[in-house]
């Protein structure tokens, strides 16, 4: 199976809606160590991601860029700029191309999880979204089934997220928080599992 | 909330239409709703361009430090929220007069990650740019972690004397230079007495006894050194300055530009009587005094607080501070 | 009580040193603890001298506004209250340079007593002097009775035209009408949202519940026009303007400089918001705008709220109003 | 009988022992319609008034003109203006003499009440001390005996602040509060009273 503008786009109208109905959640969540805005964070990515996918270049990588720029149009939250980012590393790697095998995927989420990591300044363990991605890449090593994909990344990150939960957040702006957010889950990881639960349709 | 206001989502908005009518002739929209505010004379050919941005509730911050021997361009989030890196991005553009662009800022996780994108985005259109983040606020890491603190009322200087030394031609490997030279020189310590209210919020920010005082807390609420009650002026002002002074010290012979700022609102009454205490002590120490600010340069709205910045100055700097500069909000 | 100090009874003399040790180029003390401040070259021989006074608490009213081409001298009293007789014959004297000196400044019942009573003193010394006293809120007593109207902002504009006038080299007689000219063509409106503090009573001057406003209010807290739920800033807005309007008609062709000026704790963000309601209707009338000022111009401290002032002009007042000024809180 | 620049001095004395003992009542009641500070001032006057008793020339004028600035320079409050004022108004009478009969006091009343409601641009029955002192004026007509005119005055002043009491206060900071300050007294019309009280020893 391979990823294509198409797939792309049925994926991430699935990531849309799903961040409608997550948003309340991730603001709770966001509220707890943070200023409370994922979940408005989330809804502005889904509806400007939504708005370019009825006219995404049938490049792979072009497409990835379109969304790029849709993200960071929308949003300068640090999560936006994580997702763009990720996005862009994307991009890069899937640029010329209209088909991208399935089975680069655990490729691409190493990719993005270095850009990440990279652009946010953070390291794996300090609790943020870069380990939940790291995890997926992970697990979907040697996968190329969509939705075999899907489920051993959500495992995944099911698993990231609750062995996280009794450590601090160290970077971003739960940093301050870092006692209070002791037994707490990281909302940007949590996203990132309702963006998996989104794909998966 | 005790704000004057129409409606919490368009507060940025109505505020930037207000701000360039009052003073269309140091403030221009690149376009209607952008918030991307630009000279309206810029991008100034020849010159290294100046860019800053970051969360709106801080005037003079960000934007009103647009202006001769300033600022070119300025991208404005939403009241303590990041602009976006498309904004910044169209910042960027604006101050560009093919010199290249300085991203001049504070330390703020979002700000920083999207300032870079926009330095990635940019780079694909040969806008040549460098960065230079001020963590001056001492109290929000130890000096061993001296680079995640976060930066506040420092960014005055630094957009004083960054903004001098590209109005006077130099190039942007200097321009980046002279910068980095000041964020050095800064270091700043706040306390806050009161919180201000995020209108989307809707309530204060944080909650804070009828007789208490936060020594070190952050400019949008963060927490700080202790808690406790209200201290005499001369005792929060003796142990801002001994915070300031562990972190850099300053010897006998040595020149430095004190900044007492009031976070909103504190009245210019009460800055008086804390500069009082800082001149007498610096004049003791045979610091010398140069051009002391006392006013509203760095604020979060409402909040009841100061901070106390201080930048210590040598020949390049110091002529520098003192160049001529001009925006609605400061004139040198 | 949350203000930055250390003895209530010593905070306008703190004050006060820390404003002449911040700005040794715009303020000298008569001498020590007389508060009397005036310009470190007054008097200026063969210049118009022009006084003011009032109570602390108003920065940058009073002491603020001692400067090139505004005041040469203010005597202060302690924060609300009427500095003496003999601090004003003080400053006048600070103020002659031969050519008499004009008393400026608001009307309100001590202030007035006191600098009657000084001119009494001075004139057996043979000082020349007369008064223009700004009675700009038209919220305090009706048209009908408009000469028992307190002054409040208004006195900005007074203060920088005639300084202008005298700057230029007209006599007292002609700086008097121009002054006086200028306090006609002023009326303002205040609303406060929270009340402030006066150091020596030690709590908030009136209650005010937590949504509330009140239109009309005094700065010192006098009661106003009406109180109730906190308004959108296009509501307050239109509200302050009508007020003006229907006590100083506007018409198209005719111009006007607006104030929008924060009591204190109000920050520029909001004033800009409400700027832009005034600009637009403005614009909309045909009238032409003239130097508008947002921000802080004469203030109670942290009171949170608004006034609005329009001074409308003519060629001889725009003139002078456009004049070059300079003092540690405006450069014009 | 006749006012002397010893005589005046031994009464000002008493006047500003006697304000000591009446701070807090006059605070109490400038406070319920003003700004609560008339205490203050009284004893502001007094003690400024002390210090220049030993010091006084023979010259009445000249003595009154002494208690003149000393008044002026410790307070700028409005009682010690129209206080102020009305030394002034009795030292320019008394100019150049060492002896004043005391059957010119209701002239020197009169004079200083005129010389009040120029300054203060106030009218008799606006309910301030001016209308205390025109009382204490009319009251002492004819009298040269400085008990007599004491008890008189006092009398008088008693009965003006009685007849006002249910009257508005018309001018002065009071003025705002005028609809409140029914039933009140005028704290300056007190005051007044305890200065006499104060003269009397
Ligand atoms: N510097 C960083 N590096 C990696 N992840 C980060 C960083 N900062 C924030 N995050 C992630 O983003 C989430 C918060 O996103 P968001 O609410 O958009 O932040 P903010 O509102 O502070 O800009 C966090 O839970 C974390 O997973
Ligand atoms: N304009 C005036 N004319 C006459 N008497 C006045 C006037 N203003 C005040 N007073 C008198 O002074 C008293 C108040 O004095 P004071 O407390 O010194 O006033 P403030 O504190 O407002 O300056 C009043 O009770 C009244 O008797
Ligand atoms: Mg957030
Ligand atoms: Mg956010
Ligand atoms: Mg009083
Ligand atoms: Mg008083």
């Amino acid at each position: 199976m391979a990823l294509t503008t198409e797939s792309l786009a049925v994926g991430l109208a699935g990531v849309a809606a799903r961040m409608e109905t997550a948003a309340e959640e991730l603001n709770r969540l966001d509220a707890q160590i943070g200023d409370g805005d994922l979940g408005v964070t989330m809804v502005r990515i889904g509806r400007g991601v939504n708005e370019v996918l009825g006219d995404l270049p049938d490049d792979v990588g072009m497409a990835f860029m379109k969304c790029v720029q849709a993200i960071t149009k929308v949003s300068g939250s640090s999560y936006a700029t994580l997702v763009a980012t990720a996005l862009m590393s994307a991009a890069k790697v899937c640029k010329g191309r209209t088909e991208v095998p399935l089975s680069e995927m655990s490729a691409l989420l190493a990719g993005a999880a270095e850009a990440m990591k990279a652009r946010g300044k953070a390291e794996l363990g300090d609790k943020t979204v870069i380990d939940a991605i790291d995890a997926a890449a992970k697990a979907v090593v040697g996968l190329d089934d969509g939705r075999a994909i899907l489920a051993a990344a959500g495992a995944a990150v099911d698993d990231v997220i609750e062995r996280m939960r009794d450590r601090p957040n160290r970077v971003g702006r739960a940093r301050i928080w870092a006692e209070k957010s002791i037994g707490l889950d990281d909302p940007g990881m949590v996203a990132f599992r309702r963006m998996i639960e989104g794909l998966a349709g | 909330m005790k704000k004057i206001l129409n409606d919490v989502y368009s507060y940025v908005d109505e505020m930037l239409v207000g701000l360039c009518a009052a003073h269309p002739e140091y403030y221009a929209q690149v376009s209607e709703g952008a918030r991307v505010i630009k000279r309206p004379e810029a991008p100034i050919a020849g010159k290294v361009g100046i860019v800053t941005g970051g969360g709106s509730g801080h005037l003079p911050i960000f934007t009103g430090y647009v202006g001769r021997g300033l600022l070119d361009a300025t991208a404005i989030g939403d009241v303590f929220a990041s602009p976006s890196a498309d904004q910044m991005a169209e910042a960027m553009r604006a101050a560009n007069g093919g010199k290249g662009v300085l991203r001049l800022y504070g330390n703020y996780g979002g700000d920083v990650m999207n300032f870079d994108m926009a330095g990635d985005i940019v780079e694909m259109e040969d806008i040549p740019s460098t960065t230079v983040v001020l963590a001056d606020d001492v109290a929000s890491a130890k000096p061993a972690e001296a680079a995640k603190r976060r930066g506040v009322a420092g960014m005055v200087y630094a957009f004083k004397i960054a903004g001098a030394a590209a109005d006077a031609g130099k190039d942007l490997a200097e321009v980046t230079r002279i910068a980095q030279k000041t964020a050095d020189a800064c270091r700043t310590i706040g306390a806050a007495l009161t919180s201000c209210t995020v209108p989307q919020a809707g309530k204060p920010t944080f909650e804070i006894g009828e007789t208490e005082m936060e020594m070190g807390m952050g400019i949008h609420g963060e927490p700080g050194v202790w808690r406790g009650a209200l201290r005499k002026a001369d005792e929060i002002a003796a142990e801002m300055m001994d915070i300031l002074l562990a972190d850099q010290p300053l010897a006998r012979g040595e020149r430095v530009s004190p900044l007492i700022n009031s976070l909103g609102a504190t009245p210019p009454e009460e800055l008086y009587i804390l500069y009082r205490y800082v001149k007498a002590r610096l004049d003791d120490m045979g610091v010398r005094i140069v051009m002391p600010l006392v006013g509203r340069y760095a604020t979060s709205m409402e909040m009841a607080g100061v901070s106390f910045t201080f930048c210590k100055l040598d020949d390049e700097l110091e002529t520098y501070l003192k160049a001529p500069a001009e925006c609605a909000f400061w004139k040198v």
